[in-house]
């Protein structure tokens, strides 16, 4: 505890008048407002990490069978790169601190690795006193970082080959994404000048991830025979037990996602507002999904459990980028948009020939441009703030994501070829299927 | 040694629920054994229609089970009209039954053959 | 810090005689207590939140490959109901925070939506200063109300239709469970005047559902071929490794269940109890497991694992009516009761044609009234009061279920036609397959 | 607070002089200091406990069909197993306390049950004000304990009888593992005289587990057909999507590991040093992933999935000997070696005919060991000391298991008939199998 | 009733992706119904080596997918080659297409027999 | 082109533990090829019971692997031979060996027929 802090209390014990004074010695000392900061961001970043294995998940569900040791192959890798490439240049180039080589756009701590406080640091010598450990911080946002990947995986699944994904997820975690999301959440021109408003990344990592997922899908093409002379050819999903796991986990991450975000619990106000972030997120979550079983029985005559995953995930996607001002109703109306949206926008993805394995670019673009716009529901923020950051940091990762995209094709390829991706992945490309124990039927 | 008894393969596709009181009305008669298996059927019954995530699409196939069994020439006839009467449900989709002819057939763990080795 | 609690510091300086005083100056600030108490919340709530995952794969694994769809969808629709119907009523009927309509037994906040504090409110504002945020809590009594409803979904699985379940679940959740828990834990007539003792809901949560499930599964009747000419003929689960999942998540859930029940982590006292309760509740579910375990071995010649994952559960909720006081070797104890419990009761279900296709009633309800009972050994309640809440809160919620079940019944009927059943409710009720590649055999 | 704490301060106001002493006045009181070590435990507590799930479903996942019924019986009994013994005797027999029956050897607090502070505990009456909750300690404590035990049953699946293999993790869970822990944790020889450093259990737990494994393999013997005429004959996995989930599981539980270990969270420094671990065990993992993938696609053309898993596990286990002091570089080197170590090994076991299901013994073993060397690198310890820990425990591990092994050999065998073990242990030692629905292939 | 057309039983293993292709090729000849069969075939293809955790192994079969169609005597020749037609690729397993003779064939709904039952 | 060396097609359900040992004792006789098919057997052997959560039942079907290769008249005999010494263990559900007559083969790839298709 600093003097300063106790000069006050000594003066209130000889002198009544400042004892108002007095009354500002804090109820929660520095060192605990930290230590609690930096807790909220240990515990966002493991339920954020398990974000990968339900992303592994939902997608290992909804691919076929034949495809299922490649895809759980990409998860296991996209992270894992995401983890080298953010710890590399992602995070200085993300978080420059002020420090720009562009004003507003490009950080100048750019390429340096990311460094951590030495151990035992004492508060008064930690990079931000008044914040949270650094490597707390750094292991929340890398898992942001990782997730932009994760939902690519997903839309690309079925036909893309493994390493130039994996080069692309390297280009992604490492510089499309720490570049755009410094613009706002590094202190950039979206935040300081424009006063765009995403609290925990509806714009900034889900439609982020979304349009780097377009560009590939576009590139790539659709699998063969999804469309056949005009007609769409329904491919279901292996296990929609373990797509259904993935979706809880998802759900489950998003706890830390949102909760995360408030970035302090170290009073009273921070820890009451993670708590309407808990509640509001998962309120958006439910009627997501009930949205989409409505909407499902009433179009198709059969609830499609597919749909209601999608839908679950698109309420989540949608509060995220602000989860904290709404109330719950105004939550449960903008998770039930959320859940239309993904209803309506996946055959509308296969009318365009775009095929998503998943329902990725719905549930991450789609609903997340819907929640982008819905912050303006709670004055937040003016539509115009949100059009512009929606329109920078979706068409600059989409546009950088299709130069990469087009230079892997052209370069070493990024499909496998149609033998093989009517063989399956596992046999083609890896040499190993999933569930070699069980004859397909 | 020798069964001269001459034996007959009858294939049947039948609707899968149906399976085991076929087996019990075959084991009353006194066949003693068979192989079953799991097959997608292609018939009249084919064709519907179902939708996954908006798209239409048509189920060419529905589930069936496939008997086969061995039985002795004076056998056949019954067998097969037990397995009709039985896996009839009077909708589309009941099955069919087919009767081959079986050169010979052979008990691995006796050596007893044709109708012997049933 | 409170002015009052300047003074004796104050005081303390210039006269001795009042240093004794002094030492009441507290070692957690009031606020530091409540953020503990609140963090204590949230962290139970994303784990309670991830035993509807639990009970979604238990369910799932333990239910036919026909079966696998739906009950995915159920268990996905349910928790979304119970969380939108929570909100909208169940909140404020189950906590009248002393505001009755009936004294004791009915909430006068009924019809009421549950609202939360306004963002960033400060300590003196906060609804209740001395507990903890209303939101962490709103959040955390959700996740049990929600848990009451993934108990019936796996006693009725694989012949109960969509809707009419799920217009089940918005009552129970909207309505019955929160009207009787009401009497215990929101300070109703089971408290106040009873003295009835059930620390984190082995009647309240558990039982109330296995009550509604029974109800349930008498007017629904057993699956089609399950009870023919005397015998059972078992339906073995179509993924036991899915089962076992699931119990493993719902263990893991359970220390935020009981844990979190202590509802306070801000002393000393406090995080010690949740401590032994969280030992205690290991114990429990351990022993459960082993005591299934052998009796399986000694009664059937082969240990049974789905008997095993029951035990476990068994010895969970046997343990949560009173995690706190007993010494690790009493938790063993009750523990290993409850799973000798289900070993038992599962096939005598079967005797009385009660077809429990998870055995939700055995684990749920039989080990739930041995639980509350437990409670008497710690001294911590008397038989009789035990015996006025079981009889109270179970009879009322089978009583009101059972008359759902019947009108549900008369008005739109609950069950899928016989065909439907042996087809499989994925293709019949839902078009779906959840392993559509797989042959089955 | 206690009064000593207050005095100064009463002093600081009347002579300035003393004001430094004021500055002493703590940030954090030892109450909240206490509460934060112990919720560390409880949160690692249950992300170590989830662990349990991690290693079924990756063994699940790597076994055949036709053993996963078994595979999930042995994985929830032994840890079942493993909490009862080690409240049993474990617990006192690993933390003696200072209280030694041979100095530094063997505790004096042998045998007896372990004992939790009593409910509603004041600071000043805990078992040790300085430290954290002894039920708190005890739920951490206990779940490394199971961890060695899940590492056995990986190595000996598809071939051992269940109830040898239980009666050895009995044995191994509460008495030998807390005897060898005991010479480092318990404050033994190990640490006191030799200067052994193992900060969360390299080999302390993971090479322990896997020497008990290697002597368990050992006098096994291989599975049927593994090794026919000089050839290796694999046994594919029947679920690589249930073996990825166990990984990621693993790797969620291993924040809690290493995190945990830090035994403190109640100062900048400390919640400063879980960040660093937890940023380093991330780091570690995912070089691990990413050097088997490299390594598999060089060495065999194709990247082989197992082996990225177990290079994931094995960057875990070779960051467990020292995850604070490495710089996050460092980590990324420990972590990339322990995935290469994992791709030359297991192959190596094989040649050896040392038959390891899921490559238990390479991962927990052999990176382990490298682990344990790599502590070096950051000067925490000197080459002599990490051989002599190693030596000892291993040794000591490998040792007793072998003994106890070769008596379960003689007394009631510990291998089920060949025409069962081809049957597969599910059907023949069960009678029930894991995915009925499903015809093999 | 009694169908007197004689009817024959054609045996096909053909490459799993080219069941839907030959499915058609079939209903546009006028084939009504078939058999669909999972099955691991082991031929000249078989024999390939894959690596699992660094040990080479052979793989002795591929998956195949086995049509059992049975058609009046008439067609048998015309679904024998619009069978062989569909199915080739020109590269090894492309499959087999063997020809049985059938005794009697029975629909188990109506009783139709033989060539009236297909 | 038209072999015209007659062929039989031989039907057999083995234990599957068998069936590595058989494919390579055929192997070895210049049987090139068969489709191998996971069948649930019902015979002698099956009728044991099991205990699932406290309730007995029958369980009727035993897994086995049907083998179906077709081989020139020659060979016939000594395949079912091969099969049956190989796949023997005495113990009851050993299996059963049939042999049907072929009317013809013909191999998709390169249209030879009859026993040059094999
Ligand atoms: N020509 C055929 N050859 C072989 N199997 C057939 C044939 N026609 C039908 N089947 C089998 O019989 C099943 C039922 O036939 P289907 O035409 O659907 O109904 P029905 O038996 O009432 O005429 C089909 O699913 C298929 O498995
Ligand atoms: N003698 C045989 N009897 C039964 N089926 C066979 C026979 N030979 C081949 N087959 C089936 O035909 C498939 C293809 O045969 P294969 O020899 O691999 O290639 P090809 O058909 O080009 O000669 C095999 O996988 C097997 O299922
Ligand atoms: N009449 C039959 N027709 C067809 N297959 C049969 C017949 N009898 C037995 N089988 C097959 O042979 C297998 C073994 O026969 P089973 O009677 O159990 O033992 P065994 O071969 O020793 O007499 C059965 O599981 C079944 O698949």
């Amino acid at each position: 505890m600093k003097l300063t802090k106790i000069l006050p209390l000594a003066a209130a014990v000889i002198a009544l008048p400042s004892l108002a004074v007095a009354q500002e010695a804090p109820a929660v000392s520095d060192e605990v407002v930290w230590i609690f900061n930096s807790l909220l961001f240990l515990i966002g970043g493991f339920l954020v990490f398990f974000m990968a294995a339900g992303f592994a998940m939902l997608e290992g569900g909804l691919v076929r069978s034949k495809n299922v040791t490649m895809q759980m192959t990409k998860n296991v890798a996209l992270f894992s790169i995401a983890a080298i490439m953010y710890w590399l240049i992602g995070y200085n180039l993300m978080y420059p601190l002020g420090d720009w080589a562009i004003e507003g756009y490009f950080s100048a701590l750019f390429p340096q690795v990311a460094v951590l406080e030495p151990v035992g640091v004492a508060l008064a010598d930690a990079d931000d006193p008044a914040y949270a450990s650094t490597g707390s911080d750094y292991i929340f946002q890398l898992m942001f970082c990782a997730a932009t990947a994760s939902i690519v995986s997903g839309a690309l699944a079925e036909r893309i080959k493994l390493w130039p994904f994996l080069i692309f997820v390297a280009v992604l975690t490492g510089f499309i994404y720490p570049l755009t999301a410094s613009w706002q959440w590094g202190g950039g021109w979206l935040s300081e000048n424009i006063g765009f408003s995403d609290f925990a990344g509806s714009t900034v990592v889900h439609a982020c991830g979304a349009a780097a997922a377009l560009a590939g899908a576009i590139v790539l093409g659709p699998r063969v025979g999804k469309y056949k002379d005009g007609k769409v050819n329904p491919m279901p999903g292996s296990n929609l037990a373990l797509a259904t796991l993935g979706m809880f986990i998802l759900w489950l991450g998003w706890f830390g996602f949102n909760g995360g975000s408030q970035l302090a619990m170290g009073s009273a106000g921070d820890v009451a507002d993670v708590s309407r972030i808990f509640s509001n997120t998962n309120m958006a979550a439910a009627s997501g999904a009930v949205a989409a079983l409505i909407l499902t029985q009433v179009m198709y005559g059969k609830p499609d459990l597919t749909m209601v995953l999608n839908g679950a995930l698109a309420g989540l996607v949608s509060i995220t980028a602000e989860p904290l001002a709404p109330t719950l109703g105004l939550a449960l109306l903008i998770g039930a948009i959320g859940g239309v949206i993904v209803v309506f926008t996946v055959p509308l993805l296969d009318k365009m020939k775009i095929d998503d394995v998943v329902g990725a670019i719905p549930v991450h673009g789609f609903a997340g441009i819907w929640g982008t716009f819905a912050v303006v529901l709670t004055g937040t923020s003016t539509v115009g703030a949100q059009v512009i950051g929606m329109v920078a940091i979706i068409g600059a990762t989409f546009i950088l994501s299709l130069i990469v995209w087009i230079i892997l094709k052209g370069i070493i390829g990024i499909r496998v070829s149609e033998e093989d991706e009517i063989a399956g992945l596992d046999m083609s490309e890896m040499g190993m299927e999933a569930y070699p124990d069980f004859s397909k039927g | 040694m020798e069964g001269d008894g001459h034996v007959k393969l009858i294939i049947a596709a039948i609707k899968p629920f149906k399976l085991e009181e076929v087996r019990e009305a075959l084991t009353g008669l006194g066949v003693r054994g068979m192989m079953v298996t799991e097959i997608k059927g292609f018939g009249s019954q084919s064709g519907h229609t179902e939708i996954y995530r908006g798209a239409e699409y048509a189920v060419n196939f529905v589930p069936k089970v496939k008997l086969e069994i061995v039985v002795a020439d004076a056998m056949a006839e019954q067998v097969v009209e037990t397995i009709a009467k039985t896996a009839k449900t009077d909708k589309i989709g009941d099955g069919k039954i087919f009767t081959l002819d079986v050169e010979s057939a052979l008990r691995v763990r006796t050596g007893e053959a044709n109708d012997e080795a049933l």
